[in-house]
């Protein structure tokens, strides 16, 4: 489904900022903001919030739980083997291999996460606004229904450099 | 079952080289290895002697009935099989006759001409021209020297197992550059199958890596041990003498078979062909080739007295219904977990005075009625030092 | 001190060697069938048939399709023999002698195949020891490129009976025309053969039997002749001497009876429970031998300074005597006043051996060990041995003969002369003189590549025979195996040659039936007699008393006379002599031998000249640098402890296309010998070395010779030991973090006697024999991958010039805090509950860490692909070297480690049958192969938690300690402090 | 911390955001030039030599090397940890720095990244190769097996060194990926070659560059950079319990960890530095590569560098105080003054006084300096492995297994073949992959005027801030 989508392109950093703030004030929605780079007023002009740390810290709990609970059953309880006459929980060895395996988990975990949630994976199609916000443009893209005069006047006072509109 | 001798097959070291390189090669999917060793099965001479490969395969035809007999029966195939084959027939298979062809050349015309098989069933209107004899003659003497053709199963794992990789690359291809298919989840779906069919194919192949389960070979003769045990009830231990006192159990030597078979010249199912291969190895001094059924590897030990006689195991605990079975098969994989599964489980004779010197501890749980028995595993059956050295 | 010396010598590595090509590493799948289907298959079916003893076994078809489980084929016994159990080992007793070393064995069999020489108990003349030599005879009957399987005329193959008719009619003509017939032997110990000759010799009268041994004792038969009136050799008895005094004789190496005499000489030295005594051994000596490295004291001398020692010995203890002294002027080069007070004060336990061959020297000996009354007490005048019999003289007067024409036939048995006679050259062109030559041999050798007639000979392992080692004491020999090739053994041939028709086996039987039967009583059947007999093997029956003949002092004058008119010069000296492995060089083809590092310098695969340290720095010569000794090339090899300016070389190398182990193997030094006064002389003076620009590689398995100063060979002095025992104790580092281990079965463990141990390394080839250790050939000694699971360490101490040297045998130490096992990933090395530390060997992927992590470094790798690889595996490759191997130990594939397992198939095997029969294991009962092949008994095995053990006796002993104790590596096997003694006075 | 007001713009010569695209992206637009072209052939042909090297050791066996039953590791496992240890700067510096949020890392970590994954994979070559039963490798997996089932030894530090480069690799490859996809779709948008936009959309998952994904970018940096972080330290931590946990004198050494991490972080800013004099010489990139980056690399290295000298003079200390005779022997006749004294006092002069030539300014801004001490340290730190594993062996407990170690013709042969492969890997990385993360640099473009007016807002003197 194509949707008509006004899109206003910027050149600069500090103009975009101000435009966000701006918009903001006068409680304009932006649907997207496209930047060559982060910048952090944009997402937080946003109001984008997520909980990634939150995943990544699950993912280690349960990871690190895992682990240690098949260390300990492999070499404790399936079969106690006698290794140069160390006792079968090794408590010292399983943490080493915890601590790296965790970390693999983890790694793996915040990836997918990534992938689902940023829907960045291979085979994914770019729909870009603006073909530059990737270079040297930063681009802010609004619905057709938050289209107005007073959006467009507001982009023109903070230096937006082309309004266009575009079906995406 | 029999205790290999190591000494002798240093070479099967090699086997189970070869074997788990060519599996992993596989698994790796790399391709060329296995055209190297296809490359050396195939590099096998040809004895030609005096037929010519034409002629070869013309008999072939003639006795499977592609090319049909100018006297008009149908074929010998039926009746005498040329691939090997799960379950038994009695009759004997092509090989048998190509074999006894190649030591009397007057086999077969003499069948033909009604002299030998006078009365044997399925021969009254077997009559072949001397053209169709030599024919046949021809094609025994190939597969006297080649054996039989190996039984298949189809439908080809391997081909499976590249096809649906094959499906894979294209559902990948589809997924990220092609795009043609709108419903993302045909490719997904693809992808996911194939993907699951292959950790499944991997995955068995690495448990059953090394394992011969329902292995069941055509033995030389088609000795059934239904018979022999079921019906005639002899013992086990008749024959496989070796199990109280020794590791291996033991092939009986051909003497032991004469002890009856001297006088039993004739058996329910084959008639006198197979008995009569005794007889016939036995004038020419040369051993019968058993196939080994159950094999261990060489770097496993065991010992057949020390289970049958101390840990007191009924042969069909490992064995199986032997009694049942005209074409012995191993039922059980004889895999180590699956030794080490019985070592857990299974008591020991602990009062055995073999165990009165040591293991004070256990004897002392055993006083106090802590336990009541002692497992395999308690007083080290499952060290590595049991089997492995 | 030379500081290169001493730290290593230059390891070379000669870039990529040569590989074998990648066909090596495929197997050869169908080797066993077609050695079953070899013309062997077509034999008679007999008692050990050899078809049916491969009997049991399977033979994998050739597949090599990808996928498919690999065919095995079964192959049962035809016709079962009722003493062969698949999968059960048989044992015969018979008898080894190869013309220099005698022992009574047993051969273990499996499948009807000999795999294993095991030492019988029974004899008293080997009482249950055995050599390297003798461990290692087993593999010759496999010797696949050197044994004749045929006779030959020619170099052409020819029937028996053909040859048999031809060799008749000459001796029958020889006999008519009254020219001699030479029959060439080594020493031939069998009653029954030694008959058989004599009656042969009745058959063709011209026959003239010369018994002829290349490293002789000649001279010492003579002079017991001249002191006693009898050519014999005596029996020695170290074990009833309290002070030996050994002049250049190796007794426990190579000199007459090795085995009995280490026996006897560790019996009153192992200071068990309670013992305070142990007897005093100084050698005088120009090398370094096994046994010099043993002596609690050591004095070097020249080779042609022994007889002023030997005169100075003899007046020093004629005065103490008070008897006349002769040539008072003579001066020893060393001091030996307290060697004679201390032999004189121990009169009657004292014993002087000397193993020159020289007739004056031994004659003086005589009146020392008269003097010191030995005679009766540490020698047995009565019971001579049996062995090197020969005499010196024989061999050249044949060649005399030879050459005037008067020899019509020459039969060389079992001999290689044109090989080891110092005068090969003209042997050969003096046999050319001779109608017609046989050669009558097991390998193929020298003598046989020149003579007409070629008999393929059995191995002592398919033949019946007996011999009388010493006197009095026999035993039997008997076939392990039926014979592999179209072979006959000597006695069949005389017989055949001599027309009779009967078997050897029923001559054999016939003469023991009418001699030795009746000298016993025990049984009252000769069937009963012969079958226990050959069951035991031996045969010792009682003799009373017999009286000793009396001592005369013949000559004894002149020989002084001769003795002190030896004039020690300043001129480099050469002593040839025999290594411990190789011996005289018949063995020179069995790998193994080859193999074996010798027990002093620690070489393999290799002779070359050892030098004097002084000698060597003055000249600027190192080891490994190439000298010329008389335009001879050969590699140096500093030795400490040599005697100044004296050089040696060991005989037994340097043959050709004598088998792939042996061919070109070292140099050639008989013909060093010379002959003076009719006797071989084993001694050299006038000779010229020159140091070269080459360089030549040695295998050495050891190239640092010092402890550095660490505790791995503890020591200690008999004073000490008496006076303050606890003070040798070793101290326990004995703290834990973790909770100790206990074992609840059983806890095998092994102790190592250091005071017992002579190094002679019997132990090194059993294990090799046992355990399928595979050879790896020099090139891969040379880069250290020796494969042995134990060896023998050799340290020296104190100067260079004359060090003290300890031997300590390293094994694994089946720690019960390994720490090889902590670091392997995959769990292929863990600890039993037996406290052995296993190895599974198909477990391993070979990321060799613990062999890193052994701080004993005892765990070999396999490099290659050793096993049946014609490269490497010169004793597994083939199907004949297969035949060799133990079916009870696994064969290793390339790349996985493996090390000792103190013999585990042996403990199970012990276990399962203890089980069987319901009854409990005994102490001493479980024997690794290394412990039951020690002639020493230096090797104690058993059970700790069995408290009344004898290694748990010996755990508590002060001796007792561990090896890098403060690893807490808690090894199981531990070794006893080794004692010397010091000849102090000590006051119990 | 780098301060840009205080030490100079992190990019010079006030670039425009698509110029700073535009020069970064210009080596991937541009036909590769004859000197890439020669050295690929050079990394290639090793890359052969590797090849034959490796067909030998897996056909004919270890026997092929010169290790023995005394020396069981010889090139192979110093070459491992040498590689291992060059493959930890990458993300060390990447990640420390970024955890640290030092700016000028924008600079570097794409390259030090792209070093650390060829580095990291021609480590994991070596412990793969000096496996005797290369084929039975699965053996390592404690998977689920008919075995028993029979799992693995979990108190080996092999185990743990299979798990930790596993994991490395396998985290450095994403770290790095995910580093690299803005910047694939910056290369897509801007192509004209419809196979180039093809094959660079596909490598950019779809990138946009919306908020919406920048914020999970980020948080994916820090979270992916904080574990790392941990994981740097332990990997290098567990290659050196390899030794650590042994028996032998010499390994048995428990300042181990951290001298391997510091060694490993040495060498591979060593080898960072090499990397930069390289790129900034041929690329021409002084206004990205400033000649305050290169200073900033080796300020560090002389601090590194310090620590190393400690490092070895604790090692020596230790044994002496110890009174161990095994640890004296090894450090003092073996090392110092034995056999190995050559190897050991090239370590000393390559890693310990030569870094101290940095205390010089001009040194620190000679290119042709810096790369040679650079490189020299490198060299220093194979010889620190060669001392660690070859000396400690060699002459270990009892005398009579003494031996030395030479290596043959095949173990050269793997290691060039390493070489090769990691000088292919980074010769594709300078053709195909951005050298910077552009995303990055143009983040930080303005940081330094930015702060600059900050200052000038609050009026702050500059000299206050020094």
């Amino acid at each position: 489904m194509k949707n008509k989508h006004v899109i206003g392109v910027f050149d600069k950093e500090e103009n975009l900022v101000n435009a966000i703030n701006a918009l903001n004030d006068h409680k304009i929605s932006i649907e997207e903001i496209y930047t060559p780079y982060p910048v952090h007023e944009a997402i937080h002009g946003l109001g984008q919030k997520s909980r990634f740390t939150w995943v990544a810290f699950f993912l280690g709990l349960v990871g690190a739980i895992v682990v240690l609970a098949f260390l300990y059953y492999t070499s404790v309880i399936d079969w106690p083997l006698n290794f140069g006459g160390k006792p079968s929980s090794a408590f010292p060895s399983f943490i080493i291999i915890t601590i790296v395996t965790t970390i693999l988990i983890i790694t793996i975990g915040s990836l997918f996460t990534f992938s689902v949630r940023a829907g960045i994976y291979p085979g994914k199609e770019a729909i870009l606004p603006d073909e530059r916000s990737t270079d040297d443009k930063f681009v802010m893209m609004f619905r057709q229904e938050d289209d107005s005069e007073q959006l467009r006047k507001i982009l023109q006072e903070n230096g937006v450099e082309e309004i266009n509109e575009k079906e995406l | 079952m029999f205790q290999s001798d190591k000494t002798m097959n240093i070479s099967r070291h090699y086997l189970a080289f070869n074997k788990a390189l060519n599996r992993f090669l596989l698994l790796t999917l790399i391709l060329f290895t296995c055209q190297l060793t296809m490359a050396s099965e195939g590099g096998g001479q040809h004895q030609k002697g005096k037929y010519t490969e034409l002629e070869m395969m013309k008999g072939e035809r003639l006795f499977k009935g592609l090319i049909p007999f100018q006297e008009g029966f149908k074929d010998c195939a039926s009746c005498h099989y040329t691939k090997t084959n799960k379950e038994i027939d009695w009759n004997p298979s092509a090989y048998d006759l190509a074999v006894l062809s190649r030591e009397d050349t007057a086999y077969l015309s003499g069948a033909i001409s009604g002299s030998r098989f006078q009365g044997v069933k399925g021969h009254e209107e077997v009559s072949l021209t001397n053209k169709e004899t030599e024919l046949v003659e021809a094609y025994f003497s190939k597969l006297a020297d080649h054996g039989l053709k190996k039984h298949k199963p189809v439908p080809e794992k391997t081909l499976i197992f590249f096809g649906t990789g094959f499906l894979m690359l294209l559902a990948l291809i589809e997924l990220i550059f092609l795009k043609k298919i709108k419903i993302k989840a045909i490719p997904v779906l693809v992808l996911l199958v194939a993907l699951g069919f292959h950790l499944k194919v991997v995955s068995e192949e690495a448990i059953s890596l090394g394992r011969s389960e329902n292995y069941a070979p055509n033995q030389p003769i088609k000795f059934s041990h239904k018979v022999h045990v079921k019906q005639n009830k002899i013992d086990c231990k008749y024959c496989h003498t070796g199990v109280d006192n020794s590791q291996n159990a033991g092939i009986p030597s051909n003497n032991l078979c004469l002890n009856c078979h001297n006088v039993v010249r004739e058996g329910s199912n084959s008639g006198t062909f197979e008995i009569n291969k005794i007889h016939r190895a036995a004038e020419q001094e040369e051993p019968i080739e058993w196939k080994k059924v159950h094999d261990l590897p060489d770097h496993v030990f065991f010992s057949h007295a020390t289970h049958v006689q101390n840990g007191n195991l009924d042969c069909a605990e490992c064995h199986g219904q032997v009694e049942e079975m005209h074409i012995v098969e191993q039922v059980e994989d004889l895999s180590m977990g699956w030794c080490i599964e019985c070592h857990r489980e299974t008591e020991v004779d602990f009062d055995n005075k073999y165990y009165s010197k040591n293991f004070e501890e256990l004897h002392q749980k055993m006083e106090e009625g802590q336990i009541d028995a002692v497992t395999v595993d308690e007083v080290g059956g499952i060290n590595c030092m049991k089997c492995h050295y | 001190m030379s500081h290169k010396y001493w730290t290593s010598i230059e390891e070379k590595n000669n870039g990529v060697e040569n590989l074998d090509k990648f066909q090596d590493e495929i197997p050869h799948n169908t080797s066993v069938q077609q050695l079953i289907q070899d013309d062997l298959s077509n034999k008679t079916t007999s008692r050990r048939n050899f078809l049916k003893w491969c009997g049991f076994t399977f033979a994998s078809t050739a597949i090599t399709t990808s996928c498919e489980s690999p065919v095995k084929k079964a192959i049962p016994y035809l016709n079962k023999p009722e003493e062969v159990t698949p999968g059960k080992a048989s044992f015969y007793a018979t008898s080894f002698f190869d013309g220099e070393e005698y022992a009574s064995v047993l051969v273990k069999t499996r499948e009807g195949r000999p795999i294993k020489i095991e030492p019988n108990d029974l004899s008293t003349v080997t009482k249950g020891g055995s050599s390297a030599r003798i461990q290692a005879s087993v593999l010759s009957l496999y010797d696949r490129d050197n044994r004749y399987h045929h006779p030959l005329k020619e170099g052409k193959k020819i029937s028996w009976e053909k040859m048999d008719e031809e060799v008749k009619q000459t001796l029958k003509n020889a006999s008519s025309d009254g020219k001699e017939i030479a029959l060439v032997t080594p020493n031939i110990i069998s009653p029954s053969t030694r008959k058989l000759l004599s009656e042969f010799n009745e058959k063709y009268p011209t026959v003239n039997w010369i018994q002829y041994d290349p490293v002789s004792v000649s001279a010492m038969l003579d002079a017991n002749k001249t002191s006693f009136g009898k050519r014999i050799i005596p029996s020695y008895h170290f074990d009833n001497a309290r002070v030996i005094a050994g002049i250049n004789a190796d007794f426990l190496g190579t000199w007459l009876l090795p085995v009995d005499y280490t026996d006897q000489y560790i019996r009153n030295r192992k200071l068990e429970e309670g013992e305070t005594n142990m007897s005093r051994h100084i050698q005088i000596e120009s090398m370094m031998t096994l046994t010099g490295t043993n002596a609690d004291q050591r004095m070097r001398i020249k080779p042609s300074e022994e007889g002023a020692v030997l005169v100075a010995l003899y007046n020093e203890l004629a005065m103490k005597a008070g008897q006349t002294s002769m040539q008072q002027n003579v001066q020893s080069p060393v001091d030996i006043t307290q060697l004679a007070d201390e032999l004189y004060s121990n009169r009657k336990q004292a014993l002087v051996v000397c193993g020159t061959n020289d007739y004056h020297h031994q004659l003086i000996v005589n009146a020392i060990n008269q003097m010191l009354g030995s005679y009766g007490k540490t020698i047995d005048i009565n019971t001579p041995i049996n062995i090197r019999q020969a005499e010196d003289k024989s061999m050249p007067e044949l060649m005399k003969r030879m050459g005037k024409g008067e020899v019509s036939a020459t039969v060389f048995y079992d001999v290689d002369p044109l090989y080891d006679y110092p005068d090969a050259d003209k042997l050969k062109e003096a046999l050319k003189n001779t109608d017609v030559s046989v050669t009558l041999t097991t390998q193929a050798n020298d003598t046989s590549k020149e003579t007409l007639y070629v008999g393929a000979v059995n191995h002592y392992l398919e033949s019946w025979g007996d011999a009388e080692p010493v006197k009095g004491k026999y035993s039997l020999a008997q076939p392990a195996i039926r014979r592999l090739y179209d072979t006959r053994q000597l006695e069949e041939v005389l017989l055949s040659w001599m027309e009779e028709d009967i078997t050897f086996y029923d001559y054999l039987k016939n003469h023991w039936e009418n001699t030795y039967f009746p000298e016993q009583n025990e049984y009252s059947s000769f069937r009963d007699f012969w079958s226990h007999t050959l069951q035991d093997g031996v045969f010792e029956p009682k003799y009373e008393n017999r009286p000793r003949p009396s001592y005369s002092e013949k000559g004894l004058a002149s020989s002084i006379q001769k003795a002190a008119k030896e004039q020690p010069s300043e001129e480099l000296e050469l002593i040839l002599y025999e290594k411990v492995g190789i011996g005289n060089g018949k063995h020179a083809n069995n790998p193994w031998l080859q193999e074996l590092p010798d027990p002093v310098t620690k070489a393999t695969w290799d002779n070359y000249v050892c030098l004097p340290p002084a000698y060597a720095k003055k000249h600027g010569i190192e080891t490994e640098d190439v000298v010329e000794v008389n335009g001879v090339k050969i590699p140096a090899l500093v030795q400490p402890g040599m005697a100044d300016n004296v050089m040696a070389i060991a005989v037994g190398y340097g043959k050709h296309n004598t088998g792939k182990a042996a061919s070109d193997v070292g140099v050639n030094a008989y013909p060093f010998i010379n002959y003076n006064g009719g006797y071989k002389q084993y001694t050299r003076k006038g000779l010229t070395l020159s140091k070269t620009e080459e360089k030549y590689t040695l295998a050495l398995t050891q190239s640092h010779h010092r402890m550095e100063g660490r505790e791995i060979v503890r020591e200690t002095n008999l004073e000490t030991f008496v006076k303050d025992p606890e003070s040798i104790k070793q101290k326990k580092h004995d703290t834990t973090l973790y909770k100790e281990r206990e074992f609840e079965g059983h806890h095998w463990a092994l102790v190592v006697d250091l005071n017992a141990c002579t190094g002679c390394g019997a132990c090194a080839i059993a294990c090799q024999s046992e355990n399928n250790v595979p050879v790896v050939g020099k090139e891969e000694v040379v880069k250290k991958r020796i494969m042995h699971w134990i060896r023998i360490d050799r340290y020296y101490k104190e100067d260079e010039n004359s060090p003290e040297v300890v031997h300590q045998p390293v094994m694994c130490q089946h720690c019960d805090n390994a720490p090889c096992e902590n670091v392997c990933p995959v769990a292929a090395t863990t600890h039993s509950n037996e406290g052995l530390n296993q190895m599974s060997y198909n477990r391993c992927i070979g990321t060799k860490y613990c062999i890193n992590n052994c701080p004993y470094k005892v765990r070999r790798f396999n490099w290659y692909k050793y096993a049946g690889n014609d490269k490497y595996g010169f004793n597994s490759a083939g199907e004949q070297g297969q035949m060799e191997l133990n079916p009870d130990v696994t064969v290793r594939s390339r790349g996985v480690v493996e090390k000792c397992s103190f013999c585990v198939q042996r403990i199970q095997e012990k276990k399962e049958q203890a089980k069987l029969e319901n009854r409990q294991l005994e102490d001493g009962e479980v024997t690794p192969a290394c412990a039951q092949a020690c002639p020493a008994n230096a090797l104690i095995f058993g059970d700790l938690n069995d408290p009344n053990s004898r290694v748990s006796q010996l755990l508590k002993s002060n001796r007792n300690y561990h090896l890098l104790e403060e690893l807490h590596t808690k090894p199981s096997v531990s070794y006893m402090t080794k004692v010397r003694n010091m000849g102090a006075k000590i006051e119990a | 911390m780098y301060k840009e007001a205080i030490r100079g713009p992190l990019i010079l010569g006030d670039k425009s955001f698509r110029q700073i695209s535009a020069d970064i992206i210009q080596p991937i637009d541009k036909r590769p030039p004859l000197w890439w072209k020669a050295a690929f052939g050079l990394s290639l042909a090793m890359l052969a030599m590797g090849a034959w090297a490796i067909y030998r050791t897996i056909f004919f066996g270890i026997g092929t090397w010169g290790v023995n039953n005394t020396v069981g590791w010889g090139w192979a496992i110093i070459n491992f940890v040498w590689w291992i240890g060059i493959g930890h700067a990458g993300t060390a510096f990447s990640i420390f720095l970024l955890v640290l949020r030092q700016k000028w890392r924008t600079s570097i970590n794409r390259a030090a990244e792209a070093m650390t994954v060829f580095a990291v994979m021609a480590a994991a070559l070596f412990p793969a190769l000096h496996m005797g039963r290369i084929w039975n490798f699965f053996f390592i997996f404690p998977y689920p097996n008919t075995r028993g089932p029979l799992w693995v030894n979990f108190n080996s530090p092999l185990f743990w060194d299979f798990v930790a480069i596993t994991a490395y690799l396998l985290i450095s490859v994403s770290f790095w990926y995910y580093g690299m996809v803005p910047d694939f779709a910056t290369i897509r948008d801007r192509a004209k070659s419809k196979i180039k936009k093809a094959v660079y959309g596909v490598l950019a998952f779809g990138w946009t560059g919306s908020t919406k994904e920048w914020l999970r970018y980020e948080n994916l940096s820090y979270v992916l950079g904080g574990i790392a972080a941990v994981l740097v330290v332990s990997v290098h931590s567990i290659v050196a319990t390899d030794f650590a946990v042994s028996v032998i004198p010499g390994w048995h050494t428990t300042i181990f960890p951290p001298y391997f991490v510091v060694g490993a972080i040495f060498s591979g800013f060593a080898m960072v530095m090499t990397l930069m004099v390289i790129i900034r010489k041929i690329y021409k990139f002084q206004e990205y590569i400033t000649d305050n980056h290169m200073d900033a690399i080796a300020r560090i290295l002389i601090f590194i560098s310090l620590i190393m000298a400690s490092s070895y003079l604790t090692e020596i200390l230790i044994a002496w105080y110890s009174g161990n005779e095994y640890e004296l022997f090894t450090f003092f006749h073996n090392r110092i003054t034995g056999e190995y004294k050559f190897m050991f006092w090239a370590m000393i002069t390559c890693n310990a006084i030569i870094p101290q030539l940095f205390w010089s300014k001009k040194i620190r801004r000679n290119l042709w300096a810096m790369f040679t001490i650079s490189v020299i340290i490198n060299i220093g730190m194979w010889y620190e492995r060669f001392n660690i594993v070859v000396t400690s062996l060699a002459n270990d407990y009892l005398p009579s297994s003494w031996t030395n170690y030479s290596p043959t013709l095949e173990e050269i042969g793997i290691f060039v073949g390493t070489i090769g492969l990691f000088i292919a890997g980074i010769l594709l990385f300078f053709k195909y992959i951005p050298m910077m993360a552009i995303n990055e640099l143009k983040s930080v473009r303005d940081s330094g005027s930015k702060f600059r007016k900050k200052i000038e807002q609050m009026k702050i003197k500059e000299e206050d801030l020094i």
